[in-house]
């Protein structure tokens, strides 16, 4: 916690600094509000709208973490799966990057076709999002384990799933999150998506209807409720990171 | 029941043959060490023995089934210590047991304590020292339950004193559970201290240059190593090394 | 092919040509059929200008053109009275389709004949306050109630996808594209038209923009863009079939037995009942926009006389 | 080479499966052609239309690799600028998660009003796309080098630089391929979102117009096209990958 | 010139002390041990003058100027080979003189050529024994050009033979180029064989317990293992050394 206090005032100002430029820049140039307005405006409708996109928040949140959680549950799944069985991977491996090159928002809308406006085609596609990011972090995570400690494994006889618990999975982990982080933030993005197929509520709805109303401040609220909205995710993510993997950052401490 | 035997062991590298023909038995509960230099196969035999490689030719048995290319059926202790970096000392020591479901947690503090590594029960690898390290990988060999240990240089980062320490802990414990073990050094006073049989490889390609039975009654001491008997026998081990190197 | 075209006419004029940027509303249909005429018969050429058409991203082409970044666009009345209200400075300088040829389209077998036998069905729509008080203006008139329809969001789903599955009964269509289609395939639909409930709906959609700078500082470029335009719908009035092929040939991607279908059906309501194309009514501005405002759909009033002008029209002969 | 064949035929075959059924499904089902068309209607188009989108794809395939070159250029060198200079790490590492967080499908449509229709907004989708998971990643890869190594080189003496081009690079170059490898898939999606913002041809134009004529068989189409693309950049990564790194392969032959 | 000295040094781990008051100095050309039990601190000496850690107390001086926390002031081999996993034997070994600016593969060569590895030049550190790793970050150290070396347990996962060789080459180049040692061992006969001076660490924590001035002349010859001289001295220093554990 202090250690955020203490890190975090350099970022804020050049953070803060940006948003002063804009803000005179906005003014000095007489930029029109609707192609781009000055932070305060978007400030005040981000306040005085809260009532207005409070629910579309609430419902945005709620999907991303069930797609999330689904998503990357079976990324790590699917990603174990291949690699604790070599035919499986043979087979599906090359199948896992062809999912990823589905192009999601092109598949989105089939997707609608096919299985109707309920919560299944949305899910799907934040899934989708999640799924090859923590897939393949996991599974190169798991194949570069250092051969000596991999020897010493196979030497005192460890099982596939010994190896696999005791020895890949925890070497495996700092990678697995460098993927959840990346899947964390696109799974919002993803939610997003989703909306766009066709929600009653969300963030994407809220901003579909504030750009069809050439309601740009608007739009830039819904853009920074994202962007708030990812970050405490990768902030969330990080966290629990740190907790997982102490055993490196006690090692950092101390190589000082 | 531990009783290993090599016939006719080779094997090659990319075309370079580090080992040739190796034939040999560990009996029960018998102390066997191996000699040789630098570069041998000495590591490679252990490789072999443990079912990490397959030998190009020839078979391993242990108690007269073939083990070659089996694994699990050893404990084991690599030449570099190989602790995991994650695990704390206590859950490093406690690996091998684990692996075989046999964790003693209890036993494996009094050996941390008796290795003197204690205190230092909690501490990562990272913030032990060379020789602390090795201790702990040989007391995870220890732990292991396996009724053939076969041990890598398990003394090279430790002083005398320390050293000398851990060879009287290995043998009474030896003595203690009559478990098969298999030792490379490259300390000829160690390998004579400790074993009913000293065996030394020649240079690359490896061979068995020669056997030698250990006479030493058993149990040994300390003093041992100041009579003269010793010392001729070191000559003759120093004398067979010298002509391969 | 198109390439060989534009390049012969083009030739070595092209130095002194104006270059101009049209962005469309939505991908090129029958409605854009007189713009692809105009470029293909070298009607943009020969009033100077060289003339460049653009698909436009998902906000629409108003910013675009209130921006600078296009010249001309193609927007509906509906979202440029939301742009002006936000005081975006874009101007309509012409009706493509002198009425509104929208309305609810429902298949047969759904046997919605009249607004009121909505109730106890399921719109799809893509989630604008604006369908709902649609509906509900249609259903007051016919004696229905909007609170027993079920309003759901399909977003970019099309129309026979989702009646086919089942998740609707009626959406909001152009006849002229999606009704066309739905001829194509045989399939029987019902259609209500805005037009035929509410004097008030019959808004103009698609018409043609540009931006208030433009108009005052270029009117010249402004006027001859228009005639240009204006002669391409009056050849795509007057030979659909030819029209239809200019577009197929310009937009390949297209379907041609829809393009062809299609054009059949809009060449008559281009210019309709007007005297000239594209003339735009005062009325017809005022009347949506006080529809839209009692309906709590905007929070001002337009003031209908600056949203269009009729002044860059050709004179009539 | 001989490799991919012999390891080729598994995954080859369960794509010939799910083609089966999938043909055999619309057959028995009669499902029609605008819901799902059949495979071999998709490759007839696939083939016979050829020409229709033959300059589409040129003109995507050199967006995407602009973009790709550019973005993760870009981000590789923010990851190094970062990781080497502490002051700017701690100023702008928050930044960066913060610029993966911009919703860029949501951006996007305002990119072009601020920029027009060049090729700028479209390099920026693009670039934004690819930056995040090349910078996570090669970031990652950076700051998890071995401490014993890393012991070494500063005891003798190695400048920053040297611990940088001798150490954490090599160290970092697997996981900068698996961010790389992502980037690469992502790069193809951003070009053709790009493409959406309003170009003239690519097969992001090509779709949208299959989509609105309701040519099902063309959006497949044309989904498969993005797919064979991207695979195809993310093998030619892969290749690169092994050559990169064959002191690990080698690694891999030998502990048989 | 190469004139080590360290003051008063003091250094804590997280509330343990390891080291406490160590002062001793390196003259210039002159070849120092250290001898002290497993985890005394001797590599944390050597971490303290390479400038790894900075010292809690005292001050580490070379030529005059204080390199408490200065880097790249020695040239050093670490008690774990730390070999870069994707650099070829010579690559690795051409390290540390490649961090100075100063390759000569040459040179590189013909000392792999030397230490017994001719022929791996182009192997990667896995498939080198546990012997030849630690002779190659041996030549590393030795292609280094700083005039002070650092070496930690260079020899211990060599055969008697091999490690001779390497003590007499070592020697050779020694008086050759004139570069000041500070050589940690934990083996009694190496440290006797090879210094001018060694210093006894007592157990934690450490502080300078003894220093013996080894008397015997030089160049020094493997005959002089087995004088008689030379086991009293020996004897002496085991004596020393057995008081402290
Ligand atoms: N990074 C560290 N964090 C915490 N404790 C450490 C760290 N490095 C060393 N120590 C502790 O310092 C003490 C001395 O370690 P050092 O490595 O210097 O011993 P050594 O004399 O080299 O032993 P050996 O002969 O076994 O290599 C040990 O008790 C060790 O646990
Ligand atoms: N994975 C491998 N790939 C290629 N060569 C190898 C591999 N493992 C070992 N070798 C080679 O086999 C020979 C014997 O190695 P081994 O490790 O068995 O020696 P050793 O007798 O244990 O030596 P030391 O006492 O130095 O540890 C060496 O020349 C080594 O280079
Ligand atoms: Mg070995
Ligand atoms: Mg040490």
């Amino acid at each position: 916690m202090r250690n955020i206090v203490q890190k975090g005032w350099r970022p804020l100002l050049v953070i803060i600094l940006l948003f002063v430029i804009w803000e005179v820049a906005t003014r000095v140039f007489e930029i029109p509000a609707w192609l781009i307005p000055s932070p305060s405006q978007v400030v005040d409708e981000g306040i005085s709208g809260w009532s207005v996109y409070e629910h579309h928040l609430y419902s945005t949140i709620l999907l991303t973490l069930i797609g999330f959680i689904i998503g990357t549950s079976f990324g790590i799944l699917v990603a174990i799966c291949l690699h604790l069985i070599p035919t499986v991977r043979n087979m599906f491996y090359p199948l896992i990057i062809f999912s990823q090159n589905i192009p999601i928002i092109v598949l989105a809308p089939l997707l609608v076709i096919w299985f109707g406006f309920g919560m299944l085609p949305k899910l799907i596609v934040i899934t989708l999002v999640c799924f090859f990011p923590i897939a393949v972090s996991t599974l190169d995570g798991l194949r570069q384990t250092s051969t000596e400690l991999m020897h010493y494994m196979k030497m005192a006889g460890a099982s596939n799933g010994q190896i696999f618990w005791k020895l890949e999975w925890p070497h495996a982990l700092p990678s697995l999150f460098s993927g959840l982080k990346i899947s964390a933030t696109y799974s919002v993005m993803g939610a997003v998506i989703s909306e766009w197929l066709g929600a009653k509520e969300g963030i994407g709805v809220y901003m579909t209807l504030a750009s069809s109303s050439f309601r740009t401040d608007r739009v830039f609220v819904s853009i920074f409720v994202i962007m708030a909205l990812s970050l405490t995710f990768f902030l969330l993510i990080t966290a629990l990171e740190k907790w997982f993997i102490r055993w490196k950052s006690k090692g950092v401490e101390n190589s000082g | 029941m531990a009783e290993l035997s090599l016939t006719g062991i080779a094997k090659s590298f990319e075309d370079t043959r580090v080992l040739e023909g190796i034939s040999f038995d560990v009996h029960d509960a018998e102390f066997v060490s191996i000699l040789g230099p630098s570069g041998s196969g000495k590591s490679t035999i252990f490789n072999l023995i443990g079912g990490l490689y397959q030998p190009d030719e020839g078979d391993i048995k242990l108690d007269g089934e073939s083990i070659a290319g089996k694994r699990g059926s050893i404990s084991y202790m690599p030449q570099s210590p190989s602790l995991f970096p994650w695990r704390t000392l206590l859950d490093n020591v406690m690996l091998g047991s684990e692996i075989v479901g046999q964790q003693d947690r209890e036993a494996s503090l009094q050996m941390i304590e008796k290795a003197g590594l204690g205190g230092y029960e909690n501490a990562y690898p990272h913030q032990l020292s060379g020789g602390m390290k090795q201790r702990a990988a040989f007391i995870r060999s220890l732990l292991s339950p396996q009724p053939l240990i076969c041990l890598d240089e398990p003394f090279s980062a430790l002083d005398e004193f320390t050293r000398l320490e851990m060879q009287k802990w290995l043998l009474s414990l030896w003595s203690e559970y009559k478990r098969s073990v298999l030792f490379v050094t490259h300390n000829i006073e160690e390998a004579l201290f400790l074993s009913d049989r000293v065996m030394v490889l020649s240079d690359r390609p490896a061979r068995v240059k020669k056997e030698f039975k250990i006479p030493f009654e058993r149990p040994r001491d300390e003093s041992l190593l100041l009579t003269e008997e010793f010392l001729e026998w070191k000559k003759a081990i120093y004398n067979e090394l010298r002509m391969i190197t | 092919s198109s390439d060989e075209q534009t390049n012969s006419q083009n030739g070595d004029a092209s130095k002194e040509l104006k270059d101009i940027t049209l962005v469309l509303d939505w991908t090129p249909n029958t409605n854009h059929t007189g713009l692809y005429v105009a470029q293909e018969q070298g009607y943009f050429e020969e009033q100077g200008l060289d003339v460049e058409i653009i698909m436009p991203s998902e906000t629409g082409s108003n910013q675009l053109v209130a921006s600078g970044k296009a010249d001309f666009g193609i927007s509906y009345q509906e979202s440029l009275t939301k742009a002006r209200i936000q005081d975006i400075p874009v101007v309509s300088i012409a009706a493509i389709i002198q009425h509104n040829t929208s309305g609810f389209a429902s298949p047969k077998n759904r046997n919605i004949t009249s607004p009121k036998d909505f109730e106890g069905k399921t719109y799809g729509g893509w989630g604008d306050p604006v369908e709902k008080e649609m509906i509900s203006t249609l259903m007051k008139k016919d004696g229905g109630d909007i609170n027993k329809v079920d309003i759901i969001n399909m977003g970019n789903t099309d129309f026979f996808t989702a009646t086919e599955r089942g998740d609707i009964d009626f959406a909001w269509v152009y006849y002229g594209w999606t009704g066309v289609e739905a001829e194509l395939r045989g399939k029987d639909l019902n259609m209500i038209y805005l037009t035929d409930y509410s004097k008030k709906l019959d808004y103009y959609t698609p018409i043609l923009t540009a931006n208030e700078k433009k108009i005052k500082e270029d009117p010249e470029t402004v006027k001859a863009f228009v005639k240009a335009v204006s002669q391409g719908y009056q050849y795509a009035i007057d030979q659909p079939e030819k029209a239809a092929d200019i577009l197929i040939e310009a937009v390949p991607d297209l379907d041609p037995e829809l393009v062809k279908a299609s054009q059949k059906w809009l060449s008559p309501k281009y210019q309709d009942d007007a005297d000239q194309w594209g003339v735009q009514k005062k009325s017809v501005w005022k009347n949506y926009a006080d529809w839209m405002h009692e309906n709590d759909l905007l929070d001002q009033e337009l003031n209908a006389e600056d949203a269009f002008t009729n002044e860059f029209l050709p004179n009539k002969e």
